[in-house]
């Protein structure tokens, strides 16, 4: 059974490293800043007692006044996972940093929030628009797209 | 010296007959060599997501129908979980079953058409696909008798199963049980040690398993590169923990790991399917469930082994009848990362073939 | 992508082809607003009746109704019932169109199977140019005649009909392999009203 | 000995008549409006998956493509001199026998070299 870690332990193990950087945390997920994302994925990736190595999806949703994009991650030898959530604020170019770095499996799914969402992911090697063509205007997935 | 050659670009492209779909790669060759290789996706976009947003929750089961065309019933199943585990439903005994037995039969008639259409490109052209259409056939015949549909069935409802079996269904499928195994014994002996299989598929496209992992490949492509991951083992949904199967791997995740792989899985999708057939109790196949389900505000998250890897549903909802977001993690994209490492270096048969073992479906890459 | 700049090799930069691809889909876009009439004249009553089919006509007619050979064109769902259709079970190559052929050129129907989107039209509809005359477009399915189930979304051509001539629609969401055998059979009564010899 | 050569011309008339014939059909079809003519540009450009071809194809490729064809050559011309010497091998007896092996022996001293420089395997 995947055990999925709740996010109070995890942040409380988090605090003291990552200090301020954690805005919520509730019973399933784990709310971070977006500036500090990478270096928390880094140290989740790469302490040996979490070792969250598999990315399962990345997920953006669209709340009118900020985007929240969901990682999942799940450890293939501890059998455990985390939902990771960080949020970006503004239309015209929301930012987060992109964790393609850490596990390449976010390719695609980046550039699909990209392409469907307007979201863009800085330190993506390749990123456009993966499923529509490039003279598109707008982003369909958004709540405001006519 | 080295001979001085020019790259040449070629789109091997959307209507091609072994992209299994509307799929294009742009592919830059050395001769026949690939140098570099870019997957375009797109050509099947219909915007699923979008559209599920402006149906209620009953009404997205028909969407999810279309993803992935050749394995519905998974669609339905994993769809429904993500729903009944949003808005908390419980389902009676005898749906999980009916569940769990359509599900398994659709792997089979899965990794039929994965395994035919696997080896139509390496070259047996359209002997094997054809016998393997005919046994799905039978399987096809199955579900017909059950949902009255061919191909996209709309079967599971939120809560349960749309309707209950017709009493000639089990004795149908326990004849199928019977002669299933001995087309398996009969396929697998024709082409186990058959030397044009070896030669083209042994040791070509090798996915290693930090790899695999890193991309977050899953499903057969997975487990041929050795790693035993099997969401119906590791996070077992509905009733999977009652059932006791193996899960095979690969060594060395090269393309004939990964057809041993979906061989081996669908001699164990038998054995689940003859323990759920013994077991199956009497009894409702729905529970009552108000016709525009209205989850509680919150998100939820189902994942289930579909035919071509983890099919997960996360589900948003602002309780009202439509849900707020619905998206589909698609094994099919996810399995794609990493075809071009493993292409780059072969020459362009060798590429047909990777991207034929890996098995995707073009309707769940581009949803 | 650059390749090899000092030999002066053509250098092919994806982002350019992209945009040149995107640009192609605009224009089709904005130009195919309007669906084609279907070429259906054959239909009138009285044009039927004096229809005089010299022997020539009767003889080219049979010959290219029983061996129509369908160019793949498998976008969506209803390729698995088309492919279903064409595997042993229902064995389409009782009508001479055992097999699918691969290229246009040497394809003279079009079973346009599955659902259309705005980023493949170009592709179908040069695809449909590529193919040589005599040529017949059967739209499967419901996502072929109007869009079906996708119908309201930001990326499907409502029915094929906008850009390629159709002469056969068959219902279904996938249509049956029979519903599509019988969609054939009326296109063989099309074909064998045909008029070759103008004039 | 003449009515000989007749068979010949025989065959070298029905050989042109085939060849003619499988020339000429198109274009008497067109000429008769049997066959539909209806050129485009977009129908003669080149097929490639539905999409416009990218860059030129007259491009250098590797150097073992043309060895490939090279050796086909060499040992084709082996056979087309073999079929005669087949046809009357009892009229030619011993010396006609040995004459031909010396012929092949040379055209495959050729191909053990290339076989042994391992020009047709290519990774």
């Amino acid at each position: 059974m995947i055990l999925s870690l709740s996010g109070k332990e995890v942040a409380a193990q988090l605090e003291q490293q990552f200090p301020g950087s954690i805005i919520a945390s509730s019973e399933n997920n784990f709310l971070v800043k977006s500036e500090s994302l990478l270096d928390i994925a880094e140290y989740l990736k790469s302490s040996p007692e979490l070792d969250l190595d598999y990315l399962n999806h990345i997920t953006a949703v669209d709340y009118y006044d900020y985007f929240e994009v969901v990682y999942q991650l799940t450890s293939i030898k501890h059998n455990h996972s985390l939902v990771l959530k960080t949020r970006c604020y503004g239309r015209d170019n929301p930012l987060v940093p992109s964790v393609v770095s850490l596990w390449q499996g976010a390719d695609f799914q980046e550039r699909e929030i990209y392409d469907l969402m307007g979201i863009s992911f800085d330190g993506h090697p390749n990123l456009k628009r993966i499923f529509l063509w490039e003279g598109f205007q707008g982003y369909p997935l958004r709540k405001d797209y006519l | 010296m080295a001979i001085k050659t020019e790259p040449f670009v070629i789109n091997i492209g959307p209507v091609h007959p072994s992209t299994h779909g509307v799929f294009r790669m742009r592919a830059t060759l050395d001769g026949e060599v690939i140098v570099d290789l870019e997957p375009v996706f797109g050509y099947l976009h219909r915007g699923i997501e979008k559209l599920a947003e402006e149906r209620t929750y009953t009404g997205v089961i028909p969407l999810t129908d279309r993803l992935d065309y050749i394995a519905s019933m998974s669609n339905n199943l994993a769809y429904v979980l993500a729903v009944e585990k949003l808005a908390g439903i419980a389902v009676p005994e005898r749906a999980e079953y009916l569940r769990v037995i359509m599900a398994e039969l659709q792997r089979i008639a899965a990794y039929l058409v994965a395994i035919g259409a696997f080896l139509n490109e390496c070259g047996a052209f359209f002997t094997p696909f054809l016998y393997m259409f005919r046994e799905r056939e039978k399987i096809i015949d199955l579900f017909e008798m059950v949902s009255g549909q061919r191909l996209l069935y709309n079967y599971m409802r939120v809560g349960g199963v749309s309707q209950d079996i017709p009493e000639e269904f089990l004795p149908a499928l326990g004849e199928f049980l019977k002669q299933m195994p001995r087309f398996i014994d009969e396929y697998d002996r024709l082409l186990k040690q058959n030397e044009i299989l070896l030669a083209r598929a042994k040791g070509i496209g090798i996915l290693t398993k930090e790899k695999a992992v890193n991309c977050s490949v899953s499903g057969p492509v997975l487990r041929a590169s050795g790693v035993k991951w099997d969401i119906r083992k590791a996070d077992p949904y509905s009733i999977y923990d009652r059932f006791e199967f193996e899960i095979p791997t690969g060594e060395v995740g090269d393309c004939y790991d990964r057809y041993r792989v979906r061989i081996e899985e669908m001699r164990q999708s038998l054995r689940i399917i003859e323990q759920a057939m013994e077991q199956i109790p009497s009894g409702a196949v729905k529970s009552e469930v108000p016709h525009l389900i209205r989850p509680p505000v919150g998100e939820a998250y189902a994942h289930i082994e579909a035919p071509k890897g983890e099919l997960g549903f996360y589900l948003v909802s602002d309780n009202s009848i439509a849900p707020y977001r619905c998206h589909i993690r698609a094994p099919s994209l996810m399995n794609l990362t990493a075809l071009r490492e493993m292409v780059i270096g072969w020459k362009i048969q060798d590429a047909i073939i990777i991207f034929g073992s890996i098995d995707i479906t073009v309707g769940e890459v581009d949803r | 992508m650059e390749v090899d700049e000092q030999a002066g090799l053509y250098v092919y930069s994806d982002t350019e082809l992209d945009r040149a691809e995107g640009a192609a889909i605009e224009s089709l876009k904005a130009h195919c607003q309007q669906a084609i009439p279907d070429p259906d004249k054959w239909l009138e009553e009285e044009l039927r009746r004096n229809i005089l089919l010299t022997s020539v006509d009767f003889m080219l007619n049979w010959a290219r109704r029983s061996s129509l050979w369908p160019a793949i064109c498998f976008p969506a769902c209803c390729a698995f019932e088309l492919i279903a259709a064409n595997a042993s079970r229902f064995d389409l190559s009782r009508f001479g169109m055992e097999i699918l052929r691969a290229s246009p050129r040497q394809a003279d129907l079009m079973i346009t199977a599955g659902t259309l989107t705005w980023k493949m039209a170009p592709q179908v509809k040069r695809i449909y140019d590529q193919m040589a005359e005599p040529k017949w477009v059967i739209a499967m399915g419901a996502c072929g005649i109007s869009g079906g189930i996708f119908a309201s979304s930001y990326n499907v051509v409502p029915g094929y009909s906008r850009i390629i001539p159709v002469d056969v629609y068959v219902p279904g969401c996938p249509p049956r392999p029979e519903a599509l055998i019988y969609g054939i059979r009326m296109l063989h009564h099309k074909i064998s009203q045909r008029h070759t010899i103008e004039g | 000995m003449l009515a000989d050569y007749a068979y010949i011309g025989l065959f070298l008339i029905v050989a042109l008549f085939f060849a003619v014939t499988t020339l000429l059909l198109p274009f008497s079809l067109r000429f008769f409006r049997i066959v539909p003519h209806k050129p485009n540009p977009i129908k003669s450009s080149t097929y490639e998956c539905g999409m416009e071809t990218v860059g030129k194809s007259w491009v250098q490729f590797n150097f073992r493509y043309y060895f490939y064809a090279l050796l086909f050559l060499a040992l084709d011309v082996l056979i087309v001199f073999l079929y005669p010497w087949a046809v009357n091998l009892r009229q030619l007896g011993h010396f006609g026998f040995i004459g031909v092996f010396i012929f092949i022996f040379i055209v495959v001293v050729g191909y053990v070299y290339a076989w042994r420089k391992k020009v047709l395997e290519w990774k």
